[in-house]
């Protein structure tokens, strides 16, 4: 385990967004991911691939510390989750398969209160704004269970757009591309790009197209002990 | 001592003290017997899973 | 010390020595606690022969007691220190612990029907215990109440640590209503001030009981071992094409 | 930014109005206190005196009831939305959100059964100061309740046995809470000392504050795993 005292003196901006040092997490007591090593700049964007159940969604909920890692460290725009959870909390926004709307709330309370809970405090119009971005304003007073998956699925991306003011922060976002429609899958896009453009960072998980250009790869099946990350190309 | 025949009366208590005892190991009984039979199985069971990987390294 | 037991193989070496000495001395102190108990202790000036039962019910008792103990003892190594034989040393001795509340209980209404004509008195002792082997049942039903045997260790574990810190309280209050509805507790069982003639009995069938409770906690801990490893074999079955990991 | 205290009492105020919007759940938790409580006169006849006497116990018992079904699905909807991983994500510390949890949870399982307890108690037959005291006294041990249940159900989630399940952790734990708060209300009744049992009951219920946030966050913690 990585000393919490050879902490990262990088100035915080300049932090990487991402380092991963030879990090291995066991699922059901089985190594899923074994000494991975991997690092992500501003502005950059990783993709994670492979098979279902080869570890994608394992690698994302472990970066949100989740899921303890056996061994091998990780840190956040310098921060360790095991030096300093709450504010390693605040270095990142994590989109997981399950849309975490509370069922028993209109769009805009869920919303309200997973903006809350990450620990923003958006004013009522910046949560319209938000919802406007995905074309869900019209539906702020539909129950969630109401609505249908796909709206619920883009409500939970409207969280997004809250987060323009904190750049910093690691988008870990777990197949946010999966059952969304032309439009939505644009909106998505262009939020991705303005936040690479500030200076943030993501890592995304998903199968086949994604109207994203990857800076890295990481195929998980075929990582056995080494990085593989994919070729170089600039951001066009 | 009292004899033979009044030891298992118990002074009149016999009924109360054996079945006392009897139940106390009736249940250590059925607990070390379950536990027995469980561990020849799974430890029978494992054996005969390794033989069959034939890679050898049976329980002791 | 700790990782040095936590290697499974290290472990299977240790308890190869530990269990002969284990069932040797149980077979042994049981056979002279039931001589003394039986033959070689006076029967009490006021309970006459039923004092008899006393030999089971208090060290049954003891150990119920003590066998909670060591599974909250192991459920804070599993749970600190992530070692993951403690939670199977947990696992392994929550039946036979339990087995010594029930013993304790039905011997305690046993001895209850001659001296109080009810097979059931609520005194604070008997009432605690019914309480604890109620967290026994808790732990065991929560313990394998998981799909997956595994995912049951740490929420088990937990609950044995929450037990334990409820345990005086729960004695506390059981005491605190007894004496403020029955008055001082009725069922006197002896204790240091007892005939020593009495104290040698109870104290070699306690020591029967200990070497019963190590020795079946120990074969049942190599049995959750072998099945764990049984698990890990047909898990690495199931998926070939994670190949030989 | 946000203070730490800011997002528990936004967690707070978004679970009651979650618990708003199904008004009806309430009354059906109230119904049930309701006809537990006059099964027992049902079952022990009218005698007024008698269930005078009996009456703490009686309401006690029917607000454990009561108030345990309910503790089993605490989080297993917030669990299968994903709001409970968002909360393992949030910077506010977990056992802080499960506070809030546990207090938003005495507001919707346990006030409505208090509300309705006087007049339950009339018609055990108890003096009107009576009704004070139980009333008082519920609030405290039902906090005691909500704080054991929230560790319950954390500890069963995701177990694959439901219902009366978490009744068998749940009880053995809450059994010291029933014992002094049946004290405590009885002295109230037949004019004895109180004191004495409300400061265990408080005392207890101190302990579990301390004890079932940071229980309650590390098995959901263990669940979310």
């Amino acid at each position: 385990m990585m000393g919490a005292t050879q902490s990262y003196e990088l100035g915080f901006m300049t932090a990487p967004r991402l380092i991963i040092r030879d990090l291995t997490i066991s699922r059901g007591g089985y190594p899923l991911i074994t000494g991975l090593n991997a690092q992500l700049e501003q502005g950059q964007v990783m993709l994670l691939r492979g098979p279902n159940g080869c570890g994608k969604t394992t690698l994302l909920r472990g970066l949100a510390g989740l899921i303890p890692q056996d061994h091998g460290d990780f840190a956040i725009n310098g921060i360790s989750a095991a030096s300093d959870h709450a504010n390693m909390m605040r270095q990142l926004v994590l989109i997981g398969h399950r849309n975490a709307n509370a069922e028993s709330l209109d769009a805009y309370h869920a919303l309200a209160m997973t903006a809350g809970l990450a620990g923003l405090a958006p004013s009522a119009d910046h949560i319209m704004m938000a919802l406007e971005t995905f074309a869900m304003a019209g539906l702020a007073k539909r129950q969630i269970s109401h609505l249908s998956a796909g709206q619920q699925r883009r409500l939970a991306l409207a969280r997004l757009a809250l987060f323009t003011a904190e750049p910093h922060r690691l988008w870990l976002m777990d197949e946010p591309f999966n059952a969304l429609d032309d439009d939505a899958a644009s909106t998505l896009n262009h939020l991705l790009n303005h936040h690479l453009e500030s200076g943030g960072a993501a890592v995304i998980s998903g199968h086949g197209a994604m109207p994203i250009t990857a800076n890295q790869t990481l195929h998980l099946d075929q990582l056995k002990g080494q990085t593989q990350s994919g070729k170089k190309e600039d951001r066009s | 001592m009292s004899s033979d025949l009044g030891f298992f009366a118990m002074g009149g208590y016999g009924f109360y003290i054996w079945s006392s005892w009897g139940v106390a190991a009736g249940i250590l009984i059925a607990v070390t017997c379950h536990s027995l039979i469980r561990s020849y199985l799974i430890k029978e069971q494992l054996n005969r899973h390794l033989t069959d990987k034939t890679d050898g390294d049976h329980l002791d | 010390m700790f990782d040095y037991l936590a290697n499974p193989t290290r472990f299977r070496a240790i308890t190869a020595v530990i269990f002969p000495v284990a069932v040797a001395v149980t077979v042994a102190a049981l056979l002279y606690g039931l001589y003394l108990a039986f033959f070689a202790s006076p029967a009490d000036y006021q309970q006459g022969e039923t004092v008899r039962i006393m030999y089971i019910h208090v060290p049954a008792a003891w150990m119920a007691l003590l066998a909670y103990l060591a599974m909250a003892v192991a459920a804070i190594f599993y749970l600190v220190w992530r070692h993951p034989l403690a939670d199977i040393g947990a696992r392994a001795m929550a039946v036979p612990g339990a087995s010594f509340a029930l013993i304790t209980l039905l011997t305690g209404s046993f001895w209850g029907r001659p001296m109080w004509g009810t097979w059931w008195v609520w005194d604070a002792r008997l009432t605690s215990m019914l309480i604890l082997f109620f967290l026994y049942l808790g732990y065991i039903a929560l313990a394998d109440g998981f799909e997956r045997p595994e995912r049951g260790s740490k929420p088990a574990s937990l609950l044995l640590v929450v037990g334990v810190i409820n345990l005086p309280i729960i004695k506390f209050s059981v005491d605190w209503w007894n004496t403020l509805h029955q008055g001082s507790s009725v069922l006197r069982f002896g204790g240091p001030s007892i005939d020593p003639a009495m104290l040698l009995p109870l104290l070699v069938m306690a020591l029967a009981m200990l070497g019963w409770f190590i020795s079946v906690s120990i074969l049942r801990m190599n049995t959750l071992l072998a099945q764990r490893r049984l698990n890990v074999l047909e898990i690495r079955e199931q998926s070939p094409q994670r190949g030989k990991v | 930014m946000t203070t730490l205290l800011s997002i528990p009492m936004m967690l707070f105020v978004h679970d009651l109005r979650a618990a708003c919007r199904y008004p009806g759940d309430m009354l059906a938790s109230v119904m049930f206190f309701v006809m537990i409580t006059t099964l027992v006169p049902l079952g022990l006849g009218p005698d007024q005196a008698l269930l005078a006497q009996i009456a703490p116990a009686i309401i006690w018992i029917a607000v454990m009831l009561a108030s345990l079904p309910q503790m089993d699905r605490l989080y297993t909807r917030e669990a299968r939305d994903g709001v409970l991983e968002q909360m393992l994500v949030s910077p506010a510390p977990m056992p802080l959100l499960m506070l809030a949890k546990a207090l938003a949870a005495w507001v919707i399982i346990i006030l409505p059964l208090i509300l309705s307890a006087p007049v339950l108690a009339v018609m055990l037959g108890l003096s009107i100061n009576g009704l004070l005291a139980i009333v008082a006294f519920l609030g405290l041990g039902g906090l005691c309740l909500v704080l054991i249940g929230s560790m319950a159900a954390g500890l069963t989630l995701g177990s694959r046995r439901s219902g009366v399940f978490i009744a068998l952790i749940v009880l053995p734990l809450a059994m010291p809470v029933l014992i002094f708060g049946v004290m405590a209300t009885t002295a109230v009744l037949t004019g004895g000392d109180a004191i004495g049992h409300l400061m265990l009951l408080a005392a207890l219920t101190l302990i579990l504050l301390v004890l079932a946030p940071p229980v309650s966050a590390a098995a959901i913690r263990f669940a979310e795993e």
